[in-house]
């Protein structure tokens, strides 16, 4: 090639390239401009909020209920959110670092609790240890008439636990996955034992992922109705609730604020732990970590597991199949006949929410992770607000303005679709922004170099190393998806049924044996689900 | 059919009709099965085959969990009428009405008719002038007490309130005959049960509260407070902690004991009635067509078909509800609505929830 | 692991300049260019012009502010100050700045930034993305040969030895010929015959294709042999920038001198034409440069191994003690402590050993001028 | 940037062994040691002594298996084959394995493995699990001295350069003192002074706290310089081992000849007391050890760069062509090609310069025995 060539070639690319400010200023227009719609729905509930007396509405939040339901609220949120840690990290850490046999199993076991309506394994926990429950029953031969209650904050904080621990071990698992191993190697030759070099090492480097898990845990407990109700603990979503039972939407609204403070609070403590994040990547070794040996643990481990799985899902399941005996006869027809279209409309429905979620969840992931400015995580930050509010208010809210501003998308598969993502987005954004914190940013300054604009680069380069987040991600998308009651019943196109809707009409109908059916095959097909998801994180 | 088949369908002599032809349907095919449901006499009432029939397509939102139960009856309709279709969309009654009052606000609703387990979801939704006037033929065939004064709404099937019981625990002459006397019963202290956010619930203190006031209804609440007293999230699960001995009584509606005894073979659940307070009060599930619609006269033949003889037999022995026509009986041996004496109230006041909420946070219960 | 010999041996005595039209012609620029990472100032205010086709070799202390200067090159870091341009455009300053994928600069990273998810050949063919796909197999072959990992095609980093993987990323940044190539520490993890081979297939390769590259060593010997110019950096400025053979000589600052060999220095008083050493005195020419001025002051005269020779005698005869002997393989290199307090080092073929306190006499044997510098 | 100067030069002149009680006993050992990786070998019936505080370096060609070799004795890899004892208990075989933890063994990873949420002075303590906290600051400023890099206390890693990091990797290996250090190319990465600085200060201390140590190293004057004993390893076992100046000056083989220093090859044919060379002929005593059983047949003769001189001349007196010229500072060293075929490299100081293409007559200047290798 002429040096000529190679000479002018620099000088004309010198001139006719755009010379461009900040390569993140379009990542931040983009993210801002994808949180600004997610937020827009919620406006709402500041209108309504607006039509109460101010007085009044100081008055509701300021009365003894309130405050002694909010006390309760906190409590029950802090109890889930440390119970589930204690549960998912290790689960986590079982699967994606140990010689655990059938891990892959284990792994969507560990995950699928997530699929299961809390209420529904609520009702499963109290027919099974409730004062007359399967339990007292087997127990009551015995002489043992009186059985600890089930009911109250501990039975509440048990059972929210069991149906919300998979949030932090799905993320845990995926900071793990895309976790560089050399360093735990180092820790070994400095004399740490496995347990203490996990403890100074790994665990501070996956702390952003256990954070993003514990968070989804925190709101979720915040806003759950149904859990709390059947565990007879009072919480504040059960005061919007009645007001909604009451069609007091201002009166509901308002109490919605407070609920969207509190998350907030909830999200700047999270701020506040996982500050330190910004320990930037810098080691370049790629090993994974060696399998941990479990031995002599291998036994306690899969007892471990299988606990745990026979909790979440076992018994919910074999409770109802026990309902669906007992239930016999006397009601019959098609009103209640399952349709196979239910499982297709769930599956569909979900991974729509899924794909949606996760494309949605990168450049603000991204931003957060990687964004120099202060400002770079408030997209992030901002979708959790979504995910904090009620099914019920969200739905409202989009019934009251898709009507007035898209009335053709009124009662549309698009709309709902749209409610999932308001609701479910952060889930994908914190298991993806987690593994981007992991991933070298020379990765894509080599690729830049090497002429990839930063889209490519990063669709080349980072998209494929995070891969298990963004699996994760769309694994909790799904899984939530799947069992959202009432936004789907909201928003739903009249006559199209899902998996949630039809157990939500026989479960109201008393049919509870019923469940089981759409229950078992919800599971199932969650399961099979959770595999494909799961084989994308492979691609690393 | 779905792939999993209905359950347990099927067994009450439907001969597989459900699943066939149409036309075939019969009155077997409306009414349960069961020890509660045999040897009745044939309903009494304007028939199925006495009314035009149904054709075309009709939007039915569907209020209520149990409204589960009412997607039968619309079944059998559109087995029955090959050229008819019911677009249902199932939900809680009181977030359809509240959707159903966005919806108006908006335009209209594409709602034709709205069917609720609850009188208070109705009203409200006739005090925002969502409804459209019901044809005279169904007004008459219900009681003037079961329908709204301005004939916004009518009723399609009873729920009375009661008192269920654990049989082991205690017997049905020691349960009092007003709620008034609950929290005063020793037998019944610390062993009660009821779900203060269930939307019957409310409607029952509601009644209290135009029966007798608030201020007697909040030493009542808190009365029962005293007295020691569990709380649930719905009524079914009352009734059934009533059957397990995890409670002694409770309140709840008269069907979901029914409903406990049908599922349960011999399970130690009894049934009582309070008299001519709001213990008794019987509210009801019913219907209205919604303003805007464009297909008034399917919605009218719609509701005078639910109320038919046939439709009211399906109500009483399959939800256990009470009928609303007088030519049909309730099931087993409950008692008939006249005899229940309840409180003579107008139901479309029982709209007023607000209230209620209110008064239970003030008591502490909610 | 047998490695292909390089057979066209006579090829490269320099006759590969060829590819360049004008190399006196600036391609790259840098004008007073400051980083500063808050407090931390890790360049500043360097200036430097590289030619066209030209190597050049960066050389200097550890943190001293190369990558960062590689960086600022590639478009990885933003300049704090200054301006860079390539071929007379100014690709960053205060107000415009170029995107790295637009300025066709490639650049070897010292710690490789090998992309892990992909094996070594889809690293070496990441950006290739113009060619057709045939073609792109046939290059990275041709460059998996040259890096002598043909063996390694399907493997992934991190299955791959740490001079594998820099073989890797060397080949990487090869690949799309860039018009531009930076080069950090880019043989650090090879041993030395590899090295050597490496350093000079890679030099015809880039004087073949007139590529401009700028490559930061730690290696004296490969900064010497291959480099058309050497720059000695200190704390994030250049200290001297010249070609390989004036640095080495004629180094500009005791900084230089001490880090291009094994620089002692020889404390010496100058009076008129003499000047006066713990060796003995020796004339002023010795000295390169005009002295005059110093007439009467102390000067530090720049003395390497191989301009002493140490001989063995006795204590009354001695200059100094031998207090330390360094194996080198061909020689041993002596440090001496003279009586006069200076320390020097003297080279010597390894026949010879000296014990340790061995009094030795020294002697200037230079064949050439000798730097000096005012002592501070 | 300023370096603390060492005050103490003249106490290492080999008198800190002290610390080792029998210097003779066998520490380390690894027995027929082999490991793959699936189909790949990477080392192969390795067997390995290393004595009670010696420092051994391990050279060898990129990707020979020095980084397995060091990761299996630190317990980071299990060998496929074989055992490992140290201090003769059996530390891994086919059934027992000792974890890393328990072996007391430090190491130094050639890509660093800091970490990378700790603060400099974070990772240097890492290990300084059993100390108070008031002496684990002590520990951790005297190291970071030893490094210079005390400025850089509370920095994150990755604010570090590459030299600065390898540096704190270096310190925190340093910091808990193990019984066994095991360090991977330690110095690749930082500039010549502050590597000799280095190498010296680290050896040093590991003498003076009697630690064993295995070095990997890439640059043949560290290896010879500092080590007790060279192993020299080829294709995943160790190709010979001994003290620096025998293995320099007697390799075993042509491999290990031509990993150390510049080796040429000189084609001789030996015929009874003279052996015939592209040179001339020589008398056979030049060759060490007994050639008698080759008579009449061709051996390769090694002769190093300043073995030979080359001198200008006419064409018709030549021996060979000048092909290529290195400069390296203090002299060149020049590739010259034979009439016989063979090509030489010939150091010369730098006064004298050679053009391309330039007859020159070579002579033979070694005053030493020349190790030479049957023709293959
Ligand atoms: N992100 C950062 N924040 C703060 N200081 C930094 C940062 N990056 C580099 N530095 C500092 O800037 C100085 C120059 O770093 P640079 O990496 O350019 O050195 P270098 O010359 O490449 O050194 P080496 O030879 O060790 O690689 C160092 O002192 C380093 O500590
Ligand atoms: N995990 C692995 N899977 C497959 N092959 C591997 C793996 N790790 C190392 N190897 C191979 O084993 C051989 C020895 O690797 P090792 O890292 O020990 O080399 P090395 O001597 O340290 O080389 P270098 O000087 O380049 O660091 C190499 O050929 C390498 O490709
Ligand atoms: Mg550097
Ligand atoms: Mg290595």
């Amino acid at each position: 090639m002429g040096t000529k060539d190679r000479y002018e070639r620099l000088r004309e690319q010198a001139t006719t390239s755009e010379r461009d400010s900040s390569p993140h200023t379009l990542l931040a227009v983009v993210s801002l401009a994808i949180s600004l719609l997610l937020l827009a729905p919620l406006v709402w509930i500041f209108l309504r909020a607006g039509e109460i007396e101010f007085a009044r509405a100081v008055e509701l939040l300021t009365s003894d209920t309130t405050v002694s339901v909010t006390l309760n609220t906190l409590a029950l949120v802090t109890g889930v959110t440390v119970a589930s840690i204690l549960i998912g990290v290790p689960l986590a850490i079982l699967t994606a670092q140990t010689d655990l046999p059938f891990k892959r199993f284990w792994t969507i076991t560990s995950a699928l609790p997530l699929v299961v309506p809390s209420y529904i394994g609520a009702f499963a926990f109290v027919s099974a240890f409730g004062p007359r429950g399967v339990l007292a029953d087997l127990l009551s031969p015995l002489g043992i008439e009186q059985i600890p209650t089930i009911y109250g904050l501990h039975g509440a904080i048990l059972v929210l636990t069991l149906f919300t621990y998979p949030y932090v071990f799905l993320t845990t698992r995926a900071s793990l996955l895309s976790f560089d191993g050399t360093v735990v190697e180092a820790a070994r030759t400095l004399n740490h034992t496995r347990w203490e070099a996990f403890r100074r090492v790994t665990l501070p480097q996956i702390a952003p992922g256990i954070a993003a898990g514990a968070l989804l845990v925190a709101l979720y407990a915040l806003s759950d109705f149904g859990t709390p109700a059947i565990m007879q603990y009072d919480v504040f979503t059960r005061m919007i609730y009645n007001e909604f039972g009451a069609r007091r939407l201002d009166y509901a609204s308002v109490l919605s604020m407070l609920l969207l403070v509190m998350a907030l609070g909830i999200l700047a403590v999270e701020s506040r732990l996982s500050a330190g994040r910004d320990g930037a990547y810098v080691s370049s070794g790629s090993r994974r970590p060696g399998l941990i040996r479990l031995g002599y643990w291998k036994a306690p481990a899969l007892l471990f597991c299988g606990a745990i799985a026979s909790l979440c899902l076992v018994l919910p399941i074999g409770i109802l199949l026990q309902w669906l005996l007992r239930s016999g006869t006397g009601y019959s027809g098609g009103g209640f006949a399952f349709e196979a279209s239910y499982a297709w409309n769930s599956v569909g429905l979900a991974a729509a929410a899924a794909a949606i979620c996760v494309v949605a969840a990168l450049p603000i992931a991204y931003l957060a992770a990687r964004g120099t400015s202060g400002i770079s995580s408030l997209p992030e930050r901002a979708t959790y607000v979504g995910y904090a509010v009620p099914g019920v208010v969200l739905g409202l809210a989009l019934v009251y303005l898709g009507l007035r501003y898209v009335p053709f998308l009124y009662q549309s598969v698009i709309l709902l679709v749209f409610a999932y993502v308001i609701r479910f987005l952060p889930q994908a954004v914190g298991t993806t922004e987690s593994s981007i914190l992991q991933v070298d940013p020379q990765y894509i300054e080599a690729a830049r170099s090497l002429g990839y604009h930063p889209l490519s680069a990063f669709r080349k380069v980072v998209l494929p190393l995070v891969a298990p987040g963004i699996a994760a991600g769309a694994a909790l998308v799904f899984l939530t998806t799947m069992k959202e009651l009432p936004a789907t019943l909201m928003l739903r196109p009249t006559g199209f049924e899902t998996f949630v809707t039809y157990i939500w009409l026989v479960q109201g109908a008393g049919y509870y044996g019923q469940a089981a059916v759409p229950a078992l095959v919800l599971v199932g097909l969650s399961g099979l689900s959770m595999l494909v998801i799961l084989r994308r994180e492979d691609t690393s | 059919s779905g792939i999993l088949g209905g359950g347990d369908g099927g067994e009450g002599g439907s001969d597989g009709g459900t699943d066939t032809g149409a036309g075939q349907i019969s009155l077997s095919d409306f009414r349960g099965s069961g020890p509660l449901v045999e040897q009745r006499d044939a309903p009494g009432g304007t028939s199925i085959e006495e009314l035009p029939d149904l054709s075309g397509e009709l939007t039915l939102y569907l209020g209520g969990g149990e409204g589960g139960l009412y997607l039968d009856l619309i079944n059998l309709l559109e087995q029955l009428y090959p050229d008819f279709t019911a677009n249902h969309r199932l939900e809680a009654s009181s977030d359809l009405a509240n959707t159903i009052i966005e919806e108006n606000e908006a335009g209209a609703s594409p709602a034709d008719v709205f069917m609720s387990i609850d009188a208070g979801s109705l009203g409200a939704v006739a005090n925002a002038g969502a409804t459209a006037s019901l044809p005279e033929e169904a007004l008459s065939t219900v009681p003037e007490a079961y329908q709204d004064s301005e004939g916004r709404w009518v009723g399609i099937a009873g729920r009375a309130r009661a008192i269920p019981y654990n049989t082991n625990q205690i017997s049905e002459s020691d349960i009092p005959s007003t709620v008034q006397e609950f929290p005063e019963t020793a037998a019944l202290e610390n062993s009660m049960g009821w779900a203060p956010s269930y939307g019957a619930f409310q409607s029952f203190v509601t009644a209290m509260r135009l029966i007798r006031g608030d201020d007697e209804t909040m030493s009542w609440l808190q009365a029962m407070q005293d007295h020691g007293i569990t709380t649930y999230d719905d009524e079914f699960r009352v009734s059934n902690a009533c059957a397990d001995g995890e409670l002694t009584a409770g309140f709840a509606n008269h069907y979901y004991t029914l409903r406990v005894q049908s599922a349960r073979d011999d399970s130690p659940i009894g049934l009582a009635f309070t008299e001519g307070d709001a213990g008794a009060l019987v509210n009801v599930s019913g219907l209205e067509i919604i303003d805007g619609t464009d297909n008034a006269d399917l919605a009218s033949n719609f509701v005078r078909h639910v109320l038919s003889a046939e439709a009211q037999e399906f109500f009483a022995t399959r939800t256990f509800a009470y009928p609303m026509i007088p030519g049909v009986a309730p099931v087993g041996d409950l008692p008939r609505i006249d005899d229940l004496n309840p409180p003579d109230i107008n139901l479309t006041e029982l709209a007023d929830v607000a209230g209620t909420v209110d008064l239970l946070r003030d008591a502490g219960v909610l | 692991m047998s490695r292909q010999t390089r057979t066209q041996q006579t090829s490269d005595f320099d006759d590969v300049d060829a590819a360049v039209a004008n190399p006196n012609r600036t391609v790259l620029e840098l004008d007073d260019v400051s980083k500063d990472y808050g407090h931390e100032v890790a360049v500043e205010n360097l200036s430097l012009d590289v030619k066209d086709g030209e190597l050049l070799t960066l050389l200097g202390p550890s943190g001293c502010g190369k990558t960062t200067t590689l960086r600022m090159i590639a478009g990885l870091e933003r300049p704090s100050d200054g301006q860079i341009s390539i071929a007379d455009e100014v690709i960053a300053d205060g107000t415009s700045f170029r995107k790295p994928e637009e300025r066709n600069v490639g650049i070897v990273f010292q710690d490789y930034a090998l992309f892990p998810h992909l094996t070594v050949a889809e690293n070496i063919a990441f950006g290739l993305t113009e060619m057709e796909e045939d073609a792109v197999g046939e290059r990275v072959d041709e460059l998996l040969e040259l890096v002598d990992l043909s063996a390694h095609h399907d493997k992934m980093p991190s299955q791959l030895s740490g001079g594998q993987q820099q073989r890797v990323a060397l080949a990487r940044s090869l690949a799309p010929e860039p018009d531009v190539l930076l080069l950090d520490e880019p043989f650090s993890n090879l041993d030395v015959r590899l090295r050597v081979e490496m350093r000079e297939e890679v030099r015809k390769i880039l004087k073949r294709a007139g590529v401009t590259a700028i490559s930061v060593t730690h290696d004296q010997e490969e900064a010497l042999s291959i480099s058309d110019r050497v720059a000695i950096m200190n704390d994030g400025t250049i200290a001297q920038i010249g070609d390989p053979a004036e640095v080495f000589e004629n180094p500009e600052s005791r900084f230089v001198a001490s880090f291009l060999g094994q620089a002692s220095f020889l404390s010496a008083r100058v009076t008129n034409d003499q000047i006066e050493t713990g060796l003995g005195s020796f004339d002023v020419d010795l000295l390169n440069g005009p002295v005059a001025a110093y007439n009467g002051a102390m000067v530090d005269v720049l003395v390497r191994p191989d301009d002493l020779q140490a001989m063995p005698t006795n204590e009354s005869k001695a200059d100094g003690y031998v207090v330390h002997r360094q194996y080198n393989g061909p020689s041993f290199v002596y440090r001496v402590e003279l009586h006069s307090g200076d320390v020097v080092h003297c080279m010597h073929n390894h026949v010879e050993t000296f014990e340790p306190g061995q009094p030795v006499e020294v002697d200037l044997v230079a064949d050439h001028d000798l730097a000096w510098y005012p002592t501070e």
